[in-house]
């Protein structure tokens, strides 16, 4: 067996109402640092995690969004969203944050690696996975 | 006017107990009296003075703590459900045999029938949970 | 009698806001904050569960549980008013009692 | 002020799954003791708690369901039952247990305390209360 | 491939069964727990959520969590499975993996 | 073949921790081999010698540590989440200057690396939360 795994991280909370996000965001820094390969999959509430422009002063609890953007600096190769709950949500992609990625070896790079996909889709990338992770 | 506040969650996990928090301060800051906060289910666990937030969050713990000290708090712990989830002062150590304590300051551990006083003495009883 | 019904739970995720409206009476207030807040928002899937009852019962949204969540106050559902924790204190003390959908 | 509220006690959670019914049902017994006026309210899966025939031997945990039956004798005058709640999840008042009440002095004897009501009814007696206890 | 999907939530309060639903794909199983047991009971405004896949998909329910919320097992939606916590191993050994709908 | 589990949920509030002592019970007696039961989130308060639930109830802390020392189990707090809700051993008390511990026996606290290895390491992860 390889010790490299496709590891997918399913998303269905949203932020601050609970500390999953959260807690489940710095799981996925610890992965990449372990050299697998992570995608993210945010579906349901989880959407929420990726919107642009949140701001806690308010509430007096730390704004963690802005780790998202740097995930492609972490190696995260793919962030999926789920098309059926971005749209029950009223929200679209210029909602949400676009996050970059590079590959510092072959200089290769992405604009931004958030992908709204459809529910077909979905199932697919998570059946293709080795370990899914829900929190 | 009087309130009281009921808080069900524990700190962290949920929004509960800050917004539990936020409430309260405002009200104080108001004019108003808070006659108790009651701390039931998970909500115990915002009484352990065992926590270590990141430097760079809120220390709910804390904060609780102080906004008693200024405003002199009446912070009650459910002995039942303290005893469920591992919330201890001298008291509770002794009659169960444990080696060691966590409750944070202010807090103090106490039975329902706080809460159901509450309920009566308080114009207002306003509810935290999940 | 008049009681302010709160909502903290994302009406995408869970059943308290639909509970809560079909259970309260005409004339009540009902405050959304944490997650509730999604439910102010125009344009989704549930916005007409609140438009309808606009008018029936006094919506409000917690100010600062909408903005962390990075929602945009023009998007918010005609009707509905936006009041902070001195706000959320005011409602309590104005209505005669709380009912929390937790 | 009087020192004799109505409290009325709101359950919309099922059993086991959260510990929210009985620690609720904590506070009814301490709440009886007080004097108060103790009503409950079942309403969305809170209609769980009042099935027949539980049975946690399977699980390790606590059976509480035969506690609802003595609410009577702790003076709990009125539980009721959300008939909407009670339908949509296939139960009728046959699938609950039964609650007798008795006054003690007076004599004055209810076989079954448990009712169900429509929705109005609900939303009445939930503003007609003092003080609402959610768990 | 074919993965064991777990939910343990009332599908009357949350939504977890409906995307659990939505994104598993054909032949995969699903093992209703806690919870998540109301799901599988004849007669409920959701019966037919479950009824439709039966037979797309492979439907468990965990006995000792049905039977310790009073549920009787004769009222089952037909073909779905009772496993006990040996047959929720065996289902994970089974499948490649497991996705939680937590 | 090769479990590891992930505990989310603290005691008692959710059903959680008792389905996941009951699952890996349940896979031990079949004879498979569970690498780590990692807790996370609430779930680290699974691991406080400080609870006492009432005597016709379960003890889930014991019953954890009971099933560790009988099958070897590696039972693993997360540090983050730890310092959080404050789940404390000798280290941590240390560390953070705490005057207390609250670690239940057969416990340890370690990083989210463990949990990582787990999923890499063990044939099936299989998650208990809320």
């Amino acid at each position: 067996m390889s010790d490299t795994k496709n590891f997918m991280f399913l998303n269905r909370r949203a932020p601050y109402g609970t500390i999953y996000a959260w807690e489940s965001l710095e799981v996925v820094l610890i992965a990449a640092a372990f050299e697998q390969n992570v995608s993210l999959m945010f579906v349901d509430d989880g959407v929420y995690e990726l919107t642009k422009g949140q701001d806690t002063t308010g509430i007096g609890m730390k704004n963690f969004s802005p780790t998202y953007r740097t995930l492609g600096d972490y190696e995260v190769r793919h962030m999926y969203v789920d098309k059926a709950s971005l749209e029950a949500r009223g929200l679209s992609a210029d909602d949400l944050v676009q996050v970059e990625w590079e590959d510092w070896e072959t200089e290769e790079s992405v604009d931004n690696i958030v992908e709204v996909v459809d529910s077909d889709r979905v199932a697919e990338l998570l059946d293709e996975s080795d370990v899914v992770f829900s929190f | 006017m009087k309130f009281s506040i009921q808080v069900n969650e524990g700190p962290y996990q949920h929004q509960a107990s800050d917004s539990a928090y936020q409430f309260t301060k405002a009200a104080l800051e108001k004019g108003h009296e808070c006659f108790r906060i009651f701390f039931y289910h998970d909500g115990v666990l915002n009484g352990t003075r065992l926590t270590t937030p990141p430097q760079d969050d809120r220390n709910i713990v804390k904060n609780w703590t102080e906004l008693a000290e200024k405003y002199d708090l009446d912070l009650v712990v459910c002995v039942a459900a303290a005893q469920r989830r591992g919330i201890v002062d001298d008291g509770e150590a002794e009659r169960n045999g444990k080696d060691a304590t966590n409750i944070a300051p202010k807090f103090r551990i106490s039975g329902l029938g706080q809460l159901v006083e509450a309920a009566i003495q308080s114009d207002r009883l306003v509810v935290f949970g999940d | 009698m008049s009681d302010l019904h709160t909502v903290n739970k994302s009406p995408f995720e869970k059943n308290s806001l639909e509970s809560c409206l079909r259970l309260s009476k005409s004339g009540s207030a009902i405050l959304l904050y944490e997650d509730g807040v999604y439910g102010a928002l125009k344009g989704t899937a549930v916005e007409n569960m609140i438009a309808s009852v606009v008018g029936d019962r006094k919506i409000y949204v917690l100010g600062p549980d909408y903005k962390a969540r990075g929602l945009d106050e023009t998007r918010i559902i005609d009707g509905v008013e936006v009041v902070d924790y001195a706000g959320f204190v005011d409602l309590v003390e104005a209505n005669d009692k709380v009912q929390a959908w937790v």
